[in-house]
């Protein structure tokens, strides 16, 4: 069930430059079904912004009724959500769309997940799913530079993890693209979550694999309703269009036309 | 006695508060959040005759206080809406408000037909203002005489009373409010969007693919509630009232301004429970304002 | 090389940024606070031929993101503007644009002839799009045809080049734009305010005495730019653009939309600085923009 | 000279029913020259609200660099400003205005300080000075009821002060006028702050006193620059009009039309 909740702030910290983790507590978390989903955050009660902002949900756990978001303070909204105090309530819808499902990759395989920049969030939930029932997971994060890099150790906990640089200041250089051609791995389904040319880049360069990609998109009412988010699809006799907050974020390979 | 009753042609309304049309979808959405029987009224997406995509994206932009979208009209089409979304509606004790749009009159007039045979569609809402869409909308809202004649063969074939949704992207909104009204219009709605652009700092392309887009949300609230100040006094056919409203105290301005009832937009977006929230506070404001029934409101402005 | 320099019908201007008329009086107030050389123009206070007291108060009202005013003109006179307002601005290095307005194609035409002939007056803005008095004003804004007439009735006893302002009340723009084009018009400004109202709560009565008010502020922007970019696209005199700007993103903003320069109105009532703060962050963001001169940014929109 | 400056919170609290008194520290205390003036307040860097709020000075101190602000959480902007906490900043323009001249009156004099709920506060610097210079006070001071009350023993400590409510709940019952009909007091000169209706009556109770009257008007600028303020004068031939916020807040009784 979808619910609006005024979430309490646990913790806020920078944990690289401009990347802001963040983490509520509230009876939203027993809602999430997937790695994957999704809030829709009203930053504050004024009209300046206006429109709610999309974040992934990069971990959660309904224990403690908690869940870390992991954000780029970017533009206005995102910027004063950077600046809110631990203890203050944030406003937000959620959980939002469909996720990842750890239940395609069985036990023993091994999954290649594939993250770039703000992309990589989500990534760090299902890679906790997937090494939980015994799959496999290497992870491949792309970041701008060094200062932007996050979660590496995190993610090194959970299996091998690849850091590719923009301008090499941190681990390779390059797009992750280019780091899978050069070492490429062996896996049998992929999970990407990323700028639209990376996602095009991976769909192109695997086009026999089982793979997932997460999708963004300009969101309005964040649920369905407003039309704002479609895509069209590879097959649009069949299906003409979805909606990345709804139907998405996450699609199978070959569905979203890109 | 239900204070918040408003009898309209068409329509009895247990509430004056409705979504605004492509604010809400077909309401399948909405219904998974909260009873859509709270409501006063639906106003459904616009419907065109056959199914449309709409423009590319990115379809939405946000500015101060407002929102810009160029949707494009994206629908189903008539027959799925007929056969699908309508039906799915029924079980909610709530009047509908089909919207229809189309590219030439004949359009129009094939959806109207058989969009207002619908056993729960109460009135239409006339699209001849739509900004996001190359031909027809806009071109419609924008002549006084296109304007008339859309809305006399609309009327010919409604099953239901028609309601014409005005733009405001003219220099006398009354001239086309009278001409619609003069061809038999039973209400008109107002207002849709103003024609806005957002551009990108970096590139300073425009953000929405279409380039232009409807400035919409609590920017333009001022604009309405002088059309529906002016309006109100140019003709005798009721109002329903919409641009930027966002809580209460915005029902009680539109009421006052003239509008006999209010339609919610952008603000689903921003507080996707705001109808009910809205229909919920609006006795206790009454009490405050010292006023039995909330049609004791409507036209305050007027007053001398 | 000056980065900020605009060359412009009758303005060498070392920047492009200028106070917007009505928002800044005779510069005597802002003189106060900071070197009115370092502007790039001063657009004064709108100029009548007899005195003017305007409208009754309240004649300001706040809206989302934006405020409604209802000044209705006031004004001291052409005499008195050209006895003591024009030469107490000629202690500064900046060129002053006459904001010229009246009731009738004469009272313009004698403003215009003997306010354009002050030493420090280098180009005139003609008013044909104040929405807050009853006669004249945006009658002429709304009309090509008289727009036109009125155009070259000013162009024809001007010493300067005549900028003529539009008004955002219109359903096209670029009708009125070409309109004073072919009257030999030397450029355009826009946007003027639109119109809104804005109720009491508690009475339900407009808050301005005088009921309408003209829209600006940030909740304009969108139009204005829209509005720009659209001109822009239609005419081949330059733009001085308006309507909202209220920081250094903003003007760029506006000069990709089309505009040549920008004036900035509201804003200087929320920060009495803007102009010169925005004028010493503008090199800054050439940087980064990786502009060499300010000029390439204008029209960056119509790039395909 | 009138300065911007972000001003350091002091302190903040309720002193009455909604009636906040905030204490501001910074450089712009030292060029307040009179009581009476006031400053414009922008209450957050947002566009909502979008306006400036013109407060009047209540009381400032040189040596501290202290001023003293009391205001009513009214609508937005106040509401906003009454929730800030004590450490944060405030951008402040001013001090705008022309106040009151204690001079006017001479020591040993009695003056009759009038304030009406809002307008009570510049009469606090007021009565200050003036009881500084030797003149004695009367203070008679309106409110709606005893819940809005503020400030009544700091007044009492100056002088003579009289509370009186429309509802009768504190003081004597009925409005200011009533009370001073009542019981009425010899004096050499009124001060007198608050609503329009106020000022009309107390003005034509003493047509032959001197009097200072400060009014109130929605403002835009607040310099004198927007002709927002205006108001027609009594004598419209020498000066048609006059602006509340540069040529006021505070005129001579009969200055302006009521
Ligand atoms: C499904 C989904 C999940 C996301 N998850 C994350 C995440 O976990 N961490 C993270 O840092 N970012 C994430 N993003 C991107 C994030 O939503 C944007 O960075 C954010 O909305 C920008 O808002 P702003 O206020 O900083 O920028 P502004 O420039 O003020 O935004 C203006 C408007 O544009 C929209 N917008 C701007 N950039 C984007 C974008 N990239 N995608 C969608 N809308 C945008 C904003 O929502 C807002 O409506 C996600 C986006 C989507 C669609
Ligand atoms: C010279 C002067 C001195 C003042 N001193 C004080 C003071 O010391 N303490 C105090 O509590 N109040 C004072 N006021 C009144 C105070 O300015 C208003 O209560 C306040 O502006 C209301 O803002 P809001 O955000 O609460 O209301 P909103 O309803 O959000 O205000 C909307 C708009 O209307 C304007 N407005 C609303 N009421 C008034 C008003 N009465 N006067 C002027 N503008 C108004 C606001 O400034 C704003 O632009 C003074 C007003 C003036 C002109
Ligand atoms: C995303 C979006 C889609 C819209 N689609 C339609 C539509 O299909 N038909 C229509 O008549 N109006 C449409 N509108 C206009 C609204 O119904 C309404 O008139 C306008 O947004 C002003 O109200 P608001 O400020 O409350 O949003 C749309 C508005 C938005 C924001
Ligand atoms: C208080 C006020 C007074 C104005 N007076 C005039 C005027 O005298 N002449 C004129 O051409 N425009 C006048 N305008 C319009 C502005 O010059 C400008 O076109 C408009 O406000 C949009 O810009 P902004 O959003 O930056 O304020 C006035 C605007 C305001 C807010
Ligand atoms: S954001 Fe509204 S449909 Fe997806
Ligand atoms: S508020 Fe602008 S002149 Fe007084």
């Amino acid at each position: 069930m979808i619910l609006q909740e005024q979430m309490t702030i646990q913790s806020i910290r920078e944990v690289a430059d401009r990347i802001y983790e963040m983490v509520l507590e509230g009876n939203l978390v027993n809602e999430i079904s997937a790695p994957g989903q999704f809030v829709h955050i009203r930053v504050n009660d004024t009209y300046e912004p206006l429109l709610r902002r999309p974040i992934s949900i990069a971990s959660f756990d309904r224990d403690s009724g908690r869940m870390t978001l992991l954000f780029r303070a970017e533009g206005r909204g995102t910027g004063l959500l950077a600046q809110k105090a631990p203890g203050s309530a944030v406003n937000v819808l959620g959980p939002l769309g469909n996720g990842f499902s750890p239940d395609q990759s069985e036990p023993g395989s091994t999954a290649l997940l594939i993250g770039g920049g703000i992309g990589v969030p989500p990534l760090y939930q299902l890679s906790k799913e997937l090494t939980a029932r015994g799959v496999h997971c290497i992870h491949v994060l792309g970041f701008q530079s060094a200062s932007a890099v996050f979660y590496e150790k995190e993610f090194a906990a959970l299996g091998e993890t690849r850091i590719v640089t923009a301008d090499g200041t941190a681990g390779e250089q390059g797009f992750v693209t280019d780091s899978l051609r050069r070492n490429p791995v062996d896996f049998s389904a992929y999970y990407t979550c990323g700028p639209t040319p990376m996602l095009q880049a991976i769909q192109a360069a695997y086009p026999d694999k089982q793979g997932f990609l997460s999708f963004e998109q300009r969101m309005g009412c964040g649920i369905g309703a407003c039309f704002a988010c479609v895509c069209k699809t590879q097959d649009s006799d069949t299906r003409p269009y979805v909606k990345v907050c709804s139907d998405g974020p996450v699609f199978p390979a070959g569905v979203v036309a890109i | 006695m239900n204070r918040l009753a408003v009898e309209l042609p068409g329509l009895s309304l247990k509430n004056p508060i409705m979504p605004a049309s492509g604010c809400f979808g077909f309401g399948k959405e909405y219904g998974n959040l909260y009873d859509l029987s709270e409501l006063g009224a639906i106003m459904i997406k616009a419907t065109t005759l056959k199914s449309r995509f709409g423009n590319p994206t990115p379809r939405v932009a946000e500015t101060a206080a407002g929102m810009l979208n160029a949707i494009g009209l994206q629908n189903p089409g008539l027959d799925k809406v007929l056969a699908e979304e309508l039906p799915r509606l029924e079980q909610y004790d709530v009047p509908i408000i089909a919207n229809v749009a189309g590219s030439e009159v004949e359009d129009y007039v094939q959806v109207a037909e058989h969009i207002s045979k619908a056993r729960n569609v109460h009135a239409l809402e006339l699209n001849i203002s739509c900004p996001n869409v190359k031909c027809g909308g806009i071109a419609f809202g924008t002549d006084p005489v296109l304007a008339g004649e859309l809305t006399a063969a609309v009327k010919a074939v409604s099953s239901v009373p028609v309601y014409v949704k005005l733009s405001p992207n003219v220099a006398d909104i009354t001239v086309i409010a009278k001409a619609v009204e003069a061809a038999g219009a039973d209400g008109i709605t107002m207002i849709n969007t103003l024609v806005g652009m957002r551009l990108d700092r970096k590139t300073g392309r425009p953000v929405i693919a279409n380039k232009t887009g409807g400035l919409s949300g609590p920017a333009v609230k001022p604009v309405a509630i002088r059309m529906i100040y002016e309006v109100s006094r140019a003709v005798d056919i009721p109002i329903i009232g919409m641009g930027g409203v966002s809580d209460t105290g915005d029902v009680i301005d539109f009421l006052s301004a003239g509008a006999s009832a209010v339609a919610v937009g952008t603000a689903n977006f921003v507080n996707p429970f705001v109808c009910p929230e809205i229909i919920r506070e609006l006795p206790a404001v009454l009490d405050e304002l010292g006023v039995d029934h909330i049609t004791e409101l409507i036209g305050r402005s007027h007053a001398l």
